[in-house]
């Protein structure tokens, strides 16, 4: 599965239960577009290998994600991520603010103007696209 | 199962290998030897035993061949080597075996056979004990157990004798019963080693109805006022020493003092004791003239003495009455030649007959006499069982050869 | 087959080498033994030598013809003949303690597998116990088989004519070793290793009592040994078997000895199977 | 479910355990923490029979243990209990012999998962060959229970993602799973259940993600709370 190798590197904190923290993951995968709607999700079991996790907590996650209605099981065939798009896209905004409101909490202290943060984040974004796109062409010709 | 192989075979091995021995290997593999008659009753010769040794190289072994077969003592199992081994010379006295039989539970603790006596009423044991613990002034007690075999009643008494000089110590010879008188002949050494020990015999008269001590008479014999001699003293009780007698028989050998071994006998003298009258009399010149020059093995059966002496070439029988002080019969006396002997190795004497062991060309041979007109009642020889390969082996007749006869 | 069985052949197998070596131990001392003293001998008489007083070996026997016996063989090999037997006895001494406690010691713990076998635990104490009789009696049976072949050995060493036959039972006797090894007498057979069997139950027995209680244990386990050992002693010594006046008939005594013994080893078996099912620790 | 009520034992004058009480989950990975020498592995082996109480009872499923339970509950020491002279195959085939629950399938497949040599001999294996080589024995039985003591510990780090990876796949699943560790790193995402151990007593004992999400703990936060108060 061409996924893996973005799966197996996940870190988890110690505070946060498991289970949420995977969901999470699987959200950001599915805002930055590795994974797809309608996508074939690995089995639990699978997942729990891929994450070091044991099976209980892959099983709790994706308890969770059928709640949430993100990932959707027809019978016995696997699990696949909803091809709802409103749902996604409001995935995507949910992350998008949930950054937002965490990063314009903490700049709060310091009150700089609007104008100038913005310009300060614009530039900043750029740069970090910049490196980051060389890392992957790096990798690439490795 | 394969890998098994390693436990099943040495299984397998373990059984096979003791099975075999003990089946068969341990059990038939031994040299046989017999006691064949050649001539005479058979019966005569059942009761005699030949111990000799058997040798193919390694070292001898101890066997006793019957009219039965051979047995090995050494191959005997070991609890019978234990146990019936022990105390057997209680068992070896035919009279003693009786009672131990009839009356176990009397005989009980009761180890000392020279301290038996029985007649059809009575049965008597009387020890001696020396009480010589420290701090005591040393006594003798006499401990004496009765049972009245009809009415089955068992009494027992103890008697304190004061002991004067010291005794290191004490032996029972022999105990008989006159009408109720208990008599104990018992033999009292002083301490000290052979030569320069006091030897005394006393006979104790015990009142068998309430133990008190009659009498305790010292015997008095040989005269110690010679010196450069001293005397040995050797007593000659009934061969069956429970069965009653009214004599006790005192050798006594005047030997030149001692120097540093043995210098030869000077003088002997025959005495006998009669617990009747308490009389001690010198037998040594009435049965000289008897023709009794030599006292060899003797024994005491009733009131007959048996003198029998032998060497390789001859032997001689004689039987004194001690009461007639007469010899009974004619001597019996034999050359090898007329026994067909090589060598004679022994003789013995046993109800009236005489058993005399030898050996030609190396077998060893036995006979039976009738000792009152010298018959000949059988004569028999050791021979090798075997097979005809191995019938090289006779009776190791370098060995000490040695014959029994059972009662 | 049957678990115990198995177990058994388990401990059979972990000894297999220092089996194999004692028996070749035993093998190349006697078989040496006899060829080297017999290829001696026969050269000492065909030079002549030992009837000029030579070898003091043959003089020791006062009725010899010059001609050579497989018992005399024997007799004079004594000790090479006993030194693998004696070595062989306390090899096997010895690891009737390791049987157990090879499984405690060292990096491997295997006593952690046998405790939790799905088998009844005293299987486990039989186990030991049939595979140390395996080891004596194969021993045993394997010196047994050797007799005959060094005595075959010394028939094609000796020419016929210079040959005595002899017993191969009484050769046995002519060293006490071997006597005692294997005693002519079945009974005795019986009795010299039923006492072993019985010495090694108690030991057995002391080894589970040390283990199950720890320091303590140590302590308790001699008392064991002690007590079983005075129990089975006593009344051969303290009955007065061969004092005249003893108050008991030795077939008596006899009697006692044996209760003794059958007591000493049905609580020995029954205190290890309990003690290894039920207190055992690790 | 394995009830352990009330247990008490000496050792050496002192009290190991002290009316330590838990029950451990079948389909759940229970976790025993403690410093070294709380007695985790003591309480594993009273479980096992391997080491009588002084008081207290232990029931699996209900039943006290007997002979029969070690073909439902697999123990995995912190050490080989194989003899050192044997070949893991021979190791293997002891297994077999001995337990019904053995299955030689997924002991062939667990011998390739840790790529581990048959031929070996059993007393040359290094340490963390040996770990491995341990867990095929024990997680080889169809067993409703596992117990293991110090799975990681002296294991280096690239055996330990092996051993990781095992526990989360289908060889944990639906079993009971109780495991002793005394440093809690790698285990902290795979555990349901955590028992913290004091004074030879359970003194806390929760689920993992519960204390996440209600109290917003980390396994790490409660141990220090407990171990430095």
């Amino acid at each position: 599965m061409k996924m893996n190798e973005s799966w197996t590197d996940v870190t988890f904190n110690g505070r946060d239960p498991v289970y949420l923290q995977v969901v999470r993951h699987f959200k950001e995968q599915l805002a930055t577009g590795r994974l797809e709607a309608g996508q074939i999700i690995p089995s639990r079991r699978e997942l729990g290998a891929m994450l070091k996790i044991n099976p209980n907590t892959a099983q709790k996650a994706y308890k969770e994600m059928e709640e949430q209605k993100l990932i959707v099981t027809e019978g016995n065939s696997p699990s696949r991520i909803t091809l709802d798009d409103n749902l996604l896209r409001s995935i995507r905004s949910e992350l998008i603010s949930d950054a937002v409101d965490a990063f314009v909490v903490s700049v709060r202290k310091i009150d700089v103007p609007v104008e100038e943060l913005l310009d300060i984040v614009k530039q900043k974004y750029l740069e970090s696209n910049e490196t980051e796109r060389q890392v992957q062409e790096g990798g690439d010709q490795a | 199962m394969r890998r098994y192989w390693i436990s099943i075979v040495l299984s397998a091995f373990i059984v096979v290998g003791l099975g075999t021995y003990y089946v068969y290997g341990a059990v038939v593999d031994f040299p046989e030897y017999k006691i064949l008659k050649v001539s005479g009753d058979v019966n005569e010769g059942s009761k005699i035993s030949v111990q000799g040794n058997f040798s193919d190289g390694g070292g001898n072994q101890f066997l006793i061949a019957t009219a039965e077969g051979s047995d090995y003592p050494s191959r005997r199992s070991i609890i019978s080597q234990i146990f019936s081994g022990s105390r057997s010379w209680m068992n070896d006295q035919v009279d003693i075996r009786q009672m131990l039989n009839d009356h176990r539970s009397f005989m009980r603790g009761k180890g000392n056979f020279t301290s038996f006596y029985k007649d059809e009423e009575w049965i008597i044991y009387a020890d001696a004990v020396l009480n010589n613990s420290f701090g005591v002034k040393p006594e003798i007690v006499l401990s004496i157990d009765t049972l009245n075999q009809t009415s089955g009643v068992v009494k027992h008494y103890e008697t304190i004798v004061e002991d004067p000089m010291d005794y290191s110590q004490i032996f029972v010879e022999d105990v008989q019963l006159i009408g109720e008188q208990i008599h104990m002949f018992i033999n009292q050494r002083s301490k000290g080693d052979l030569n320069g020990s006091a030897v005394e015999y006393h006979d104790y008269v015990v009142d068998m109805n309430n133990g008190t001590l009659i009498n305790n008479a010292r015997l008095t014999f040989g005269d110690n006022t010679k010196d450069n001699v001293e005397l040995f003293d050797r007593s000659i009780m009934n061969t069956i020493y429970s069965a009653s007698s009214d004599h006790a028989i005192l050798i006594v050998y005047d030997e030149q003092k001692r120097v540093n071994d043995y210098m030869g006998i000077i003088d002997e003298h025959l005495y006998s004791y009669a617990y009747k009258t308490g009389v001690l009399t010198d037998l040594s010149d009435t049965m000289l003239k008897a023709g009794i020059d030599d006292i060899g093995e003797i024994r005491l059966d009733g009131h007959i003495l048996t003198i029998l002496n032998y060497e390789e070439d001859f032997i001689k029988l004689s039987r004194y009455n001690i009461d007639t002080e007469k010899v009974t019969n004619e001597d019996i006396s034999l050359s090898a030649q007329q026994l067909g002997a090589e060598k004679i190795i022994m003789g013995t004497t046993k109800n009236n007959k005489l058993y005399i062991l030898f050996y030609k060309n190396d077998i060893p041979k036995v006979a039976v006499l009738d000792t009152t007109n010298g018959a000949i009642l059988y004569t028999g020889e050791v021979v090798y069982e075997g097979e005809a390969s191995e019938s090289k082996w006779t009776m190791n007749t370098e060995g000490r050869l040695y014959m029994q006869i059972a009662d | 087959m049957n678990r115990y069985l198995k177990l058994v052949h388990m401990e059979v197998d972990r000894f297999k080498y220092i089996l194999a070596g004692l028996m070749s131990l035993t093998l190349i001392c006697q078989f040496g033994a006899v060829i080297w003293w017999t290829k001696s001998a026969v050269s000492n008489r065909e030079s002549g030598a030992w009837n000029n007083g030579g070898s003091m070996a043959y003089s020791l026997n006062p009725s010899h013809n010059g001609n050579l016996s497989f018992t005399e063989v024997i007799s004079n090999t004594q000790f090479l003949f006993m030194i693998p037997i004696l070595i062989s006895i306390g090899v096997l001494a010895i690891y009737v303690f390791l049987i157990w406690y090879r499984d405690w010691f060292g990096r491997n713990t295997f006593i952690y597998r046998l405790l939790t076998l799905p088998i009844a635990r005293r299987h486990i104490y039989f186990a030991k116990l049939t595979a140390i009789l395996l080891f004596i009696f194969g021993l045993v049976s394997f010196q047994l088989a050797l007799i005959p072949v060094e005595k075959l050995i010394f028939n094609l060493i000796v020419p016929s004519d210079m040959r005595d036959p002899s017993y191969i039972s009484n050769s046995i006797y002519a060293n006490p070793a071997l006597g005692m090894l294997i005693p002519w007498h079945f009974d005795s057979f019986l009795v010299y290793y039923v006492i072993g069997i019985i010495a090694v139950l108690v030991i057995f027995a002391a080894i589970l009592i040390e283990r199950s209680y720890g320091r303590l244990g140590i302590l308790y386990a001699i008392l064991y040994l002690g007590i079983s050992a005075f129990l089975l002693l006593f009344p051969m010594v303290g009955l007065g078997l061969d004092n005249l006046n003893g108050y008991l008939y030795p077939n008596e005594i006899f009697a006692i000895e044996l209760v003794m013994c059958v007591a000493v080893m049905a609580v020995s078996v029954w205190l290890g199977c309990r003690l290894i099912s039920k207190k055992i620790t690790v | 479910m394995i009830e352990v009520v009330d247990i008490h034992k000496r050792y050496r004058g002192r009290s190991v355990l002290n009316g330590a009480s838990f029950t451990v989950e079948k389909g759940q990975i229970t976790c025993l923490i403690g410093i070294n020498g709380a007695g985790k592995s003591t309480i594993l082996k009273a479980i096992m029979g391997l080491t009588p109480l002084k008081s207290g009872t232990i029931r699996i499923d209900g039943q006290p243990m007997d002979k029969n339970l070690y073909e439902s509950i697999a123990f995995i020491p912190d050490h080989l209990t194989m003899p050192p002279g044997m070949k893991l195959s021979e190791g293997l085939r002891f297994m077999q012999d001995f337990y019904q629950s053995w299955n030689a399938n997924r002991a062939e497949e667990l011998m390739k998962f840790f790529s581990l040599d048959q031929t070996e001999r059993i007393g040359n294996l290094s340490r963390g060959t040996a770990a491995k080589f341990n867990l095929v024995l024990g997680l080889a039985q169809d067993t409703e229970y596992v117990l293991m003591d110090e799975p990681f510990s002296g294991i280096d780090m690239f055996s330990r993602g092996l051993i990781a990876e095992v526990f989360s796949s289908h060889l944990i699943e639906d079993r009971g799973v109780l495991l002793t560790t005394h440093e809690i790193g790698e285990v902290e995402h795979l555990i349901d259940r955590a028992l913290l151990m004091k004074d030879g007593a359970i003194c806390r004992d929760f689920q993992c993600e519960q204390i996440r999400s209600e109290e917003g703990k980390s396994i790490v936060d409660v141990m220090r709370e407990v171990y430095q108060a």
